[in-house]
């Protein structure tokens, strides 16, 4: 646990790094510093040394099984990286005139046609830069509709009580207020409840399909027609779109507006947070509304548009535009074809292994259903039973050398594992992953207490989040400096 | 099929263990109308990724410049070879979110280093783990601030969110990035709060007298150093001005020039409140703008109104340091409808770029290159010998004024392979012959040349 | 210990790579293969996780301290990898008329004119592959001057005792003779000696300076007087320059000849076993015999050029050119003044390690003698007191998160460890070393079964260098396909 | 102190502990005359790696051309982006060769795997972990030949070198690669062998009957295939033949052809008894030729003969399966003067990127990519409507005729930006007019139409 900090020396330098310093007496002595700032001063080889081993502390899809569910963790094609490094892109100055933008532009715009035809949306906007802006982005869109046909008191916007943090959260940061509608026993959003929440005030309702627990909603074209009649619009959370791409387009379910997760469904690499992208996707009602900017080819070259009634830019420039480029190389190398298989895979290999932890004795929470591409376990009884909670359970799979499944999402099971295997694992990286939770299963009843202090072969053994939370510790100080303790000498 | 490693075999043997006959028979829960309707338009196979990638070069190629002299935000510097081989590895590439910090140390521990670093750059006490670029940043300080000024009137019920109390006014003091203003405006009308814009002087400057005179006294005053057109601010002034009215100051920084400038912590009498700004600068290619990332600092005092993610340092079972996820409360997967923000994906791996580019330049480094863009821009300003707008001291840009429309010499420019700077009329309607300039530490004698000779040549053919 | 054959199905295909099948009808059958050759078949997630996952598997320069003597495993600057990689270079095709190559062959002349100003020799030829193939350019040389003065006795090739393994095999590949002689107890060579082996027959002596006793020949002039008298000539084996980079020539030592190893002293990555570089250069007599091609600059510009006597190609194109674009950038960015301080940081920190390491109990081989950028420590007394070998001792070493010096080279001390440090690596690094080697040392002592079954912490414990030998088992075959073992579950 | 990084406490601290006043000291051995002779010249700064960069990058911007239709040994191939992601990995590239077993157990499994994948392509028991390139890999398989002639004469007594006993020449039957038999010419030449060349015949082909004719026997016959023309030999023939003398067949093969084409060890009756060749193809930037790497595969029976590392599967002390070097003892570093060849650092980080490729592709991917080469030549060859020199088939490489000499012509292409081909007059003086072209997968039917245009022009303007 050495930070870089602890390797600096006062005037060591990576020289190379370090261009001459040139004068700056022209600039007013009470608009500089007194002092320099306190950056590590190290080595270039101290350096590489140092955040490369880091990086050996990460699980990451390149190395590691990593069925986080609502995340659609897979592989990430090293092409995709590489077209979007292209000089061209890379050194591309974000305010470079259309002229010079030409290859650019033209890729947006294929990016642009591809999401319209994979949603069914008429009109697609590249801009939000994650999930979370998407969601945005739509929720404001929905209220300009409302707010330009003066019907000006639509101020709820209703969601399952399955959603997404991001999809109450967003709903406030627009100034909403936030309705949450029950979900039935089957999984499915119960109708009665909906109907009773819809009225005068219901501004939209915003829902994944599949849902958060890995069910598709049966009833989906009931729950628009219901919103719809209230005078609500309806908005697509794609954050699960990986399991129906190609399959069924939102907009054929009834959905107004949508956002997709690029970084999820197009595979562009996480990069442990972030970047995403999260374009944004309207019918004909709501895409005059839509963010820009956004691309359109005229007979002189491809062009910045705005639409009519935009609700503006969300970012400096164009959105995370590495990731949509990213996003373009996927798409072009699956193609349709490869596109629609994406989600026949995910959904059998997530069908697949719950069948198989089902016969292995997990407690499927929707055992009657189709798993969409992910699917929950509930460990409630391994709890009762042997004290093991969903986060000891997953601890332990640590050490197996596969990533958790996503732990307590969504709220609404207790003790769960949501778990998406996602399309690019093989059936043996499942079987392999069938095996360790058998084997964490029996620990939990034979030696739960190796479960509950698991893990056990990282770097670090179980965090206390608590003291984390309690004692805020978010810098380092000079007093943190560790001298180098004892080599480890295991044997 | 792509990335799809099932054989034949493996599909026939995983539907028998599922008890389907086909992959279709998965989808039956799904409305048959809904489903697959238009297989028709959707078999086409995929390029391969050498075909991928010779359609996307070609293209990439054709945007292809000589130097540029372009910043207003996004700015043409050199970055280490060891970043991006670093921060390109898989490891960093291919995680996610931190969440379970026992199979994260690598990412946590590195953000927790971006903390320290951005808080000994800014000298504020805390730093998130990013936002998603300056503009966001803007937006998310704003929020922020007037939150902030919701507590203190209401005593700081956390989580109460009050729609009165605190103001729900912010105003820009001065020339503050146009594009970061809009993106904030939007974001944050959505609130219902309100972004004012207190006029620069006739010197380009924010007008700190201009905060006496407001009515009501508003939720924070926005400052850029330098500002828009380049130019260093009396931010000491402002900050001292808006503590004076009650207001928070949220300083919005290029990172990059705080290894010469004043700490938005010093500004004034007790140091601005937040300050946030965009990391590009740090590492990160310009990539048409994106992925970059935006940082917010702040005073300890204001952690909980921090919105993303946020690194802190704790204890193992066996008593050993180690790093996790903290303050989650404030979140959207905790905190759902009243979590300070919506943000959940963030721009961790520019993060790692610019943690791996600070410990690369260190202050000496960082200082050198702030040094060398300031000594370029001037020689550029030199070069071109056109009047400058401002006569206030800039730094590492400047904006300039030309006889005649600048947008029609910034495409003859373009045409002779310069990117010649940033017209300021779409921007600033009195600015219409105005040309907002930069140069980097990348950019040699040569390079400032063949500007001017561009110049030169571009202003006679506009003319 | 999964190989890829067995991560492989039938059928199973990494799609985006494999392009569509052409015909081939217009071959003759009798030229095709009847079966498709045993290449494994994965998916590209397999593939990148498969060799992400075995990179975890080494010690390498970025993630450990490799103090492995007569390797100079220094820093690799990333920038300079990066310099090699311009699509420029790496797109161009060895036989490009010069005309699109002028930019390349400036390159290369600005590497020979470095070369031969931080070696004194007057001419460079950049082609030789690695140090060996160097060699083999020099005393091919060697052999062609005394053939064209039809001196055709001249068959022996003389080596000090603690020659490199590639001296004398180099010696025989070119057909010499190879004639040992002996170092004195000082770790100079023993002049008498010297002047007893050299005669008619010898055709020159190959020899480093520093010594790979990591000590200067402090009567090299003597040394080159006496061969030269015999009428032979001198070559320089440059593996060792790093220690006294900048500090001084070659060519003023009296060497006719020589080869430098890019791979260590120009900081080009070793790559697991290579590439490197070896170019040859070459003073008055023997210029003209230098290996071609090389680089010429005329009026017209840069121009290919073999020298008037050239000894020929070696390589079917122009050697390792990747790794002579890496060392120019390499020595770009140090210019003559970083090149200087090499010389003096390589060796500051192996006197600092050999005095440290003296002071902790080890013994120096030579203690009287400065070191020169690396140094001998000789484990005899362990071995005899406590029956822990220098292997057993090295392989401790890894558990401890450093690679081991290298063991049993010079051939001359027994029990030996040859370490360099190298100028790139910290005190703290140095520090740190010392404290793992005098821990080992302790448990030498106090635990001998620990360290004569190290390693323990690693992917492998000890393994069966006698039984590979024995049992050969140099390809994966079918039969070898390991069923997954269960997981690891210490704890 | 670019990469040094030692403070200046650091120094006096480490100096204090040497017990000596000051850097030069420890120089102290070295005679003064010797010593820093010319430090006048020495003293100027190195550049940073910014301005390496840019010196480096305009060069090498210098040399970038249009399509590439030059193979003749070196070939422009796509390589799919994961290989070189993983290979530049810090922890394969800066690695050393793996003496350390346990530390390098990485490098080891993947060398083990190369081997037998080569051993897969070519048909053959084992393959080496490299030697330099094809040149030398030529070489150094004529030096095992000649001295497994010798073993065999002398009843196998290894080590014992005998200069008598099996023959000490060895041919080449028909069109070798001109630069690798000169390669190995100057090599194997040194030990006195000789390398004569039979010519090939007036349809570009090794003749077999020649080698009945030869007075001795040699100790190998070599010969390439596809040949140097592109065009396809009778293995089968030359190596029954060779065998019918007593001479050991050497088959000098691209390795990427080995999707298609037999495999050396099914050539003829027998099969050849060595495979070697440049494995540039599979994976590896042409890089003005280097690195890449060749590569030598034979029977099991003649492994203690082969030069270079090779990694065998071992167990470690729990019996768990591990990979080492082995067969060390032919090596210099322990059989120094006897070793079976001097060769040390060898190419193992193409080795590594090889054995990624040879993974993604899979036999499937490297037929079609074999079969698209030869496709598209066909194409190519359609296209440019010249008359074929001969006219026995031949696969991904051809040579045409010109109705002038071709290396004006060639001259003129790269004007034009086109590397067009090999003008052969350099290599063989009677086929002065010809060309030798080549299209890889990578060429698209645009690049094929410019090559033709760009041909129109250039033999307008030579002629
Ligand atoms: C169902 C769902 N909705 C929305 C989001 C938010 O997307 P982002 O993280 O890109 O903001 C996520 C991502 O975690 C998600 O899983
Ligand atoms: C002293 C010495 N000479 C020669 C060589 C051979 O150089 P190479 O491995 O590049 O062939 C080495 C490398 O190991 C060496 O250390």
């Amino acid at each position: 646990m050495e930070t870089i900090f602890d390797l600096a020396r006062a005037e060591r330098r990576a020289s190379a790094q370090v261009p001459a310093r040139e004068s700056i007496e022209d600039l007013p002595e009470s608009a500089l510093r007194a002092e320099p700032p306190g950056l590590p001063e190290v080595s270039e080889l101290q350096a590489v040394r140092h955040y490369t081993r880091l990086s050996g502390n990460n699980f990451s899809i390149d190395t590691q099984f990593y069925p986080l569910g609502s995340c659609t963790m897979k592989y990430n094609p090293r092409g995709a990286h590489r077209a979007a490094s292209a000089p061209g892109f890379l050194d591309r100055h974000p305010l470079a005139p259309e002229s010079v933008s030409q290859g650019f532009l033209a890729c947006l715009h294929e990016l642009q046609q591809i999401l319209q035809r994979v949603t069914g949306m008429g009109s697609v906007s590249l801009t939000p830069m994650a999930g979370a802006q998407g969601e945005f982005a739509g929720v404001a869109m929905i209220r300009s509709y409302h707010a330009a046909r003066g019907d000006t008191g639509r101020n709820q916007v209703l969601v399952p009580s399955t959603a997404h943090g991001t999809n109450p959260a967003t709903a406030s940061m627009c100034g909403c207020v936030v309705r949450e509608v029950a979900v039935g026993s089957d999984g499915d959003v119960d109708i009665e409840a909906l109907k009773a929440a819809v009225g005068p005030e219901t501004a939209g309702l915003m829902t994944t399909n599949p849902s958060t627990c890995g069910l598709f909603e049966r009833r989906i074209e009931e729950v628009a027609a219901i919103v719809h009649e209230a005078g609500g619009l309806l908005y697509y959370d794609g954050a699960n779109l990986n399991a129906v791409l190609g399959k069924v387009k939102p907009a054929d379910m009834g959905f107004d507006v949508l956002h997709l997760n690029l970084h999820k469904t197009f595979a562009t690499p996480h990069g442990g947070g972030g970047p995403g992208a999260g374009p944004v996707g309207a019918g004909e009602v709501l895409a005059p509304y839509l963010p820009g900017p956004m691309v359109e080819k005229t007979v002189d070259g491809y062009r910045w548009m705005e639409p009519p009634e935009t609700m503006g830019r969300l970012s400096a420039f164009m959105g995370n535009a590495g990731i949509l480029l990213r996003a373009l190389a996927y798409a072009l190398m699956l193609g349709p074809e490869g596109m629609r298989r994406v989600g026949e895979f995910a959904t059998l290999n997530a069908n697949y292994l719950a069948t198989r932890l089902q016969h292995a004795g997990f407690d499927i929470a929707y055992p009657d259903r189709r798993a969409c591409h992910e699917f929950i376990v509930t460990l409630a009884r391994q709890k009762r039973e042997c004290g093991v909670t969903a986060m000891d359970f997953a601890k332990r799979l640590l050490d197996y050398g596969v990533h958790a499944p996503t732990t307590y999402f969504p709220l609404l099971v207790p003790e769960c594992f949501l778990i998406e295997p996602t399309e690019t694992e093989s059936k043996e990286t499942i079987d392999a992953f069938v095996e360790a939770m058998t084997s964490v299963l029996a620990e939990a009843a034979s030696n739960p207490e190796l479960v509950r202090s698991a893990p056990h072969t990282l770097p670090s053994k179980r965090l206390d989040d608590v003291e984390a939370a309690r004692r805020l510790d978010l810098r380092w100080r000079p007093a943190h400096a560790s001298h180098r303790s004892d080599p480890s000498t295991s044997g | 099929m792509p990335f799809i490693p099932h054989t034949k075999a493996d599909v026939a043997s995983m539907l028998a263990v599922v008890g389907a006959a086909d992959i279709d028979e998965l989808f039956d829960e799904i409305p048959a109308n809904l489903r697959a309707r238009d297989s028709g338009d959707g078999d086409a196979a995929g390029l391969t990724e050498m075909e991928t990638l010779r359609r996307m070069a070609e293209r990439a190629r054709a945007d292809e410049t000589g130097p540029c002299f372009l910043g207003a935000g996004a700015y043409d510097h050199h970055i280490p070879s060891a970043v991006w081989d670093i921060a390109g590895r898989g490891e960093f590439m291919t995680a996610y979110t931190p969440y379970q910090a026992e199979a994260s140390q690598g990412t946590l521990q590195l953000v927790y280093e971006f903390q320290t670093m951005m808080s000994e750059l800014t000298g504020m006490d805390v730093c998130n783990a990013s936002v998603y670029d300056g503009g966001s940043g803007l937006a998310e300080s704003i929020l922020m601030a007037v939150r902030a000024g919701e507590r203190r009137r209401t005593g700081g019920r956390a989580g109460s969110r009050p729609r009165a109390g605190g103001s729900r006014r912010v105003v820009l003091a001065g020339a503050v990035n146009p594009l970061y203003a809009a993106a904030a405006r939007n974001i944050v009308g959505q609130q219902g709060i309100e972004i004012s814009q207190l006029p620069h002087g006739e010197n380009g400057l924010a007008d700190p007298g201009l905060l006496k005179d407001l009515a009501e006294p508003p939720a924070a005053v926005v400052v850029q150093q330098p500002n828009f057109f380049g130019l260093l601010e009396d931010v000491d002034a402002v900050t001292d001005q808006a503590r004076e009215c009650g207001a928070l100051t949220i300083g919005c920084v290029n990172p990059l020039t705080l290894g010469l400038l004043k700490a938005p912590a010093d500004w004034g009498e007790g140091g601005a409140d937040i300050a946030c700004g965009d990391g590009q600068p740090l590492g990160i290619p310009m990539a048409s703008g994106g992925p970059s990332f935006g940082f917010i600092c702040t005073r300890q005092s204001l952690v909980r109104q921090l919105p993303g993610r946020i690194v802190g340092r704790t204890r193992d079972l066996d008593g050993k340091p180690g790093f996790t996820l903290t303050l989650q409360a404030r979140e959207q997967h905790i905190r759902r409808a009243k979590a300070t923000s919506n943000i959940c994906t963030n721009q961790g791996l520019l993060v790692t770029a610019a943690t791996i580019y600070l410990s690369l330049l260190g202050p000496e480094g960082l200082r050198n290159v702030a040094s060398a863009c300031h000594a370029r821009t001037r020689a550029l300003v030199a070069a071109l010998d056109l009047p400058r707008r401002f006569d206030s001291p800039y730094f590492h840009e400047c904006v300039l004024r030309l006889d005649r429309p600048a947008q029609p010499v910034v495409e003859a420019l373009a045409a002779r392979g310069i990117l010649g700077g940033l017209a300021l009329g779409p921007y600033f309607s009195d600015l219409a012959d105005c040309l907002l300039v930069c140069a980097t530490e990348k950019r040699t004698a040569r390079d400032i040349r063949q500007f001017s000779d561009s110049l030169d040549d571009a202003v006679r053919k506009a003319a």
